[in-house]
């Protein structure tokens, strides 16, 4: 049974990741996490300077789901290149970094300095607030996406995979603008801006008012944005957004996606990624599927 | 080492209104775990998809259970508060890094504010050193009989009903007690007056600090606090309070 | 204690009415709810004629939620003007009629055919598809929304209240559109698109593909997008999307809501309208608020 | 008159391998129901908030209770199955139409399919005309005592393991059974194939239909079949199964 999957020439050796910002870069996890076990590590954000991040509260529990207002937290390119790509150097998985930046030369600067890293791809984190224009994210405008894209591309040493944000009227507008900018790949979906009230102490549960929404909550919605992405354009996808079990991450893949990323579910079951793997090769074998390749995309 | 696993519920009281008390049997965080510490306990709602972060109040390793005291205030503590001898209960822990080593020629004063009571209790019954408890009600007493087991100790109410009526601090001012050393539990405004008063007063002082929590391992930098110097993991000026913390030596802490 | 509302003029006794197309015209409900409790019965989309609607499966469950594709069946204005008007004559709560179309002339037909009707509100619903400008919906384009809004205005006798698609980039931009039209009220949010496919058979849960995602899952969007909205423009707010409890619509009405509507929980517990009535009613008591328009956007 | 009330499970067995049998003590909803008709059942969990369908089939007027015999498909179904006695259990019902009067001269025959077995039993016992049951099974059989204190039965099991091996309407060919009225409940492709049999044969003939649904009560419009005419109440060709349904006479509807 064939579980390897490929993201722009990147042989994964099953298809599940992790989505940015739930894992730390594996440190925390490994303790009960058999890194080598996961397609790859996808680490949290990283910038060219450190972020401080936003005040507490910083998560809230929903129904179905939890809002995060991080900020975007991070120690800096120089300290992750430091410790935390060596850190992953020592497993066979490979490793996805997630870059942010309040600019595009933030997100330059970070590309740049990770052009000679042991880094197999680079996942660009598009949703992060663009100071210079007003705060609105990147990932919205398709000619912005676009123009980011093509100059990350022109910097950067690994495959470019967009994140894209579902904070938008039409995904394929913006999974477009990515592909004319140059991109090898698409992660979605980001987290759904939410908000919540405590009624007694009329205050915002997160101290940022504004958070995202990820877990199970959002899952039909991540499956519908893969499926019109994957119609629409030709570059692989890593789909993430509310994956909780095997059937959330073949479902995505069903979908369109190549690979899937599991978010939320670590916090509800820190052994949620290795459990998803063995749910899919128990699928497999279920349905006498000798290469997982072939569920991606096979719904139509 | 922490560990996932399936905890048995052996003993589940009320202790007063609201506050409830339960041993579970554990596989293995029993053995690993020290004062200070907490687990996560993993709801079974699918729907509810964050672990409920509480301190252990005891620490049998001998018969390898724990005790945690809790207020329900919600659907988790709710649920745990219906759970009976038997019941399977997934934790995970020990989390954080529990009281530091102490120096038994140190004097020390052991403080609970509120549900931060319970967390002192196997502190107290811990140190080798002269030690006095305070601990600060807003009425109904509960853990008494435990306390006075380890130690001496004073009570404070809000509403004086019993004890001195006023707070840990009024206690400690009204008796002129004495300290090198401060472990303290309880509400933010009464650890930054603590630390404050430690301060002033040049005693070393331990708090342990509660936040919003998402991984409980320090990996999603959902629970951080504010600290002075610039912290060695994260590389700003926040610490992680369930791996650095939830027990910080006060002078590191920027209280808000 | 003063339980009344007000929405562009018309007073509805409590903020309490069900959301659109989950509660038909009240005849199937009044059996066991007592229609005079509620501050308002919102109907069914109605359109200028007959629509036969989608393939069945029409809705899936999914965590935390339901998706729909019902396809806006409708029996047509004339039947709607006949027999369900009527009937909701019959109690003492205000009407609203939601009204759809496929092109702005179906609107215009509906709204003029409604101007002599003993209706107190209209709602329209602009996530229809609109069939002459390629399927997307009406909703999504500020320059549309401005003009159907405009357009429906010069005919309408009766207030109008324009229903926002929550599938947009930005919120706040469709809200001013409307507010420019001359819309005399919103209501937000309708569904979120989602899909869902059958991981065994490879089929989608729905015969149409995609579905509107309705249910707790989408409630802490809703609670953003009315905030978003009620700190953007100077219209009253029907809030609705996920409510199930009292606390949910005391949320939304914190947020900014004026009324608050109550649609998937209608099928969790087809008493779910009074409930929470009642239950507004005790949080007053127990916070000694005498009236229930303090709670409107007191949240900042 | 429809009832949502908390009916107590008095009875739970298994009858197969994945099909379970269940008894509810309720207030109202048994003196309302009739053959034909089914109840939504709401289960616990706040994340699943569609109702489950169930057809009645028994109804035990006298002792105000109803039997419920459902196959586990999914989380509904299997939280049904873990239930036991005095358990409580949110129904809303009786719901739909149920099967029309009948003319107790008329010969009919009652053929239910797999999961469509049970909702054909109340009916075959209410018959007051010459009846016989056809039955088509996958391979094991169920409800078999029941049927057999009812009237006389044919068995079809697609393995062949019992009764003529093929579906019912190889039984009622191979028997040459003859009616002059179909009462049916099963999958979609055997009811369609007993609607052509019927039109062909010219008998009358009643199927009870299935779709996903939400509200359960026609306000929704989730789970509408497409009528050969416009419906009165729909001005479409669209029926509603939860209320011009589950039962239907044959002609009215345009099968895919
Ligand atoms: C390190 C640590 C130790 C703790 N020890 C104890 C203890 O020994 N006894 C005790 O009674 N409580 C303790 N708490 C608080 C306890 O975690 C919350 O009361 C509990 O999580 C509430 O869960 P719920 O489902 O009942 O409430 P809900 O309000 O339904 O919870 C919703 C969400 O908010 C979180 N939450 C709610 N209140 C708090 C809080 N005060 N702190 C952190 N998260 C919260 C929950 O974990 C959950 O994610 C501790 C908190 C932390 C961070
Ligand atoms: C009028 C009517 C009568 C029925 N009578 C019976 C009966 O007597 N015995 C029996 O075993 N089954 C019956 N069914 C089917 C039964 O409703 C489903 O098997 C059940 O809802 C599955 O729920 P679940 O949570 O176990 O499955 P899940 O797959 O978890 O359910 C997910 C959702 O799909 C719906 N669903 C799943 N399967 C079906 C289905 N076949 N038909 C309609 N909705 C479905 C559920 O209600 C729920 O909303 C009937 C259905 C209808 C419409
Ligand atoms: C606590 C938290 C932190 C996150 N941080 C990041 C981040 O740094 N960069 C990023 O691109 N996405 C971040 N995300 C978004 C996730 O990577 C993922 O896209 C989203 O949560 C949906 O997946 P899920 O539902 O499985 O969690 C974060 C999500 C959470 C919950
Ligand atoms: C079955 C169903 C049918 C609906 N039909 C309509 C409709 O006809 N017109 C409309 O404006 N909204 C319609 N909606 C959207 C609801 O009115 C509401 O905006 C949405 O469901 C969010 O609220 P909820 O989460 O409380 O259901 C429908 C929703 C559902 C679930
Ligand atoms: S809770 Fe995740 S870092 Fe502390
Ligand atoms: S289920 Fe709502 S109309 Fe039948």
């Amino acid at each position: 049974m064939n579980l390897a999957v490929e993201i722009a020439g990147v042989t994964l050796k099953n298809p599940i990741t992790v989505a940015s910002g739930t894992f730390g870069s594996g440190a925390e996890y490994c303790e009960f996490v058999d890194l080598n076990k996961l397609g790859a590590v996808t680490t949290k954000g990283v910038a060219n300077v450190p972020w401080e991040g936003n005040e507490t509260p910083r998560v809230a529990e929903v129904r179905g789901g939890m809002l995060n207002a991080i900020g975007l937290q991070n120690p800096g390119i120089d300290l992750f290149k430091k410790r935390d790509i060596p850190f992953l150097g020592n497993y066979d998985t490979k490793i996805i970094v997630n870059v942010c930046g309040h600019s595009i030369e933030d997100y330059l600067e970070v590309v740049e300095k990770l052009s000679d890293e042991p880094v197999d791809l680079l996942e660009i984190n598009i949703s992060c607030p663009n100071v210079k224009e007003g705060a609105l994210s990147f990932g919205v405008d398709p000619a912005t996406v676009e123009k980011i894209t093509k100059l990350i591309k022109e910097k950067a040493d690994q495959p470019v995979i967009m994140k894209l944000t579902p904070n938008v009227t039409d995904i394929t507008e913006i999974a477009r603008a990515a592909e004319s900018g140059g991109a090898d790949g698409l992660s979605l979906i980001n987290t759904l801006t939410g908000m919540k009230i405590d009624i007694n102490t009329r205050k915002f549960a997160l101290a940022n008012k504004t958070g995202g929404l990820s877990g199970c909550a959002v899952h039909p919605i991540a499956v519908r944005m893969v499926y019109q992405v994957a119609n629409t354009v030709k570059l692989p996808i890593i789909g993430m957004g509310g994956v909780t079990c095997a059937e959330d991450a073949i479902e995505l893949m069903l979908a369109g996606a190549s690979a899937v990323a599991v978010g939320t579910a670590n916090f509800s079951n820190p052994y949620a990624t290795v459990e998803i793997i063995d749910g899919i090769r128990e699928y497999l074998e279920k349905h006498h599927i000798e290469d997982v390749k072939e569920l991606i995309g096979a719904v139509k | 080492m922490k560990y996932k696993e399936k905890a048995i519920v052996i003993k589940q009281d009320q202790l007063v209104e609201g506050i409830y008390s339960i041993w579970l049997k554990t596989e293995n965080i029993a053995h690993e775990a020290v004062a200070g510490q907490f687990v996560n306990v993993y709801t079974p709602s699918a729907g509810h998809v964050l672990p409920r972060p509480i301190s252990l109040c005891e620490i049998d390793a001998a018969d390898n259970a724990i005790r945690l005291v809790y207020r329900v205030v919600g659907y988790g503590t709710e649920w745990m508060s219906r759970l009976y001898n038997g019941c399977g209960v997934e934790l995970f822990g020990p989390l954080g890094n529990g009281f530091p080593e102490h120096d038994e020629n140190k004097k020390a004063l052991v403080i609970g504010g509120g549900i931060g009571i319970p967390p002192m209790l196997q502190l107290m019954r811990d140190l080798r050193c002269p030690k006095t408890a305070v601990l600060g009600y807003k009425d109904e007493l509960f853990l008494m009989d435990e306390f006075a087991k380890a130690g001496s100790f004073y009570v404070s109410t809000e509403d004086g009903s019993a004890g001195i009526k006023g707070n840990v601090l009024d206690v400690i001012k009204a008796n002129e007690l004495e300290a090198d050393v401060i472990y303290a539990c309880g509400p933010t405004p009464m650890l930054k007056a603590l630390a404050e008063y430690a301060e002033a007063e040049n005693i070393e002082c331990y708090v342990s600090l509660e936040e919003r929590m998402a991984c409980g391992i320090g990996a999603c930098l959902a629970c951080v606090c504010k600290s002075r110097e610039k912290d060695e993991h994260t590389n700003v000026n926040n610490k992680r309070v369930c791996v650095e913390g939830p027990v910080f030596n006060a002078r590191e802490v920027a209280f808000k």
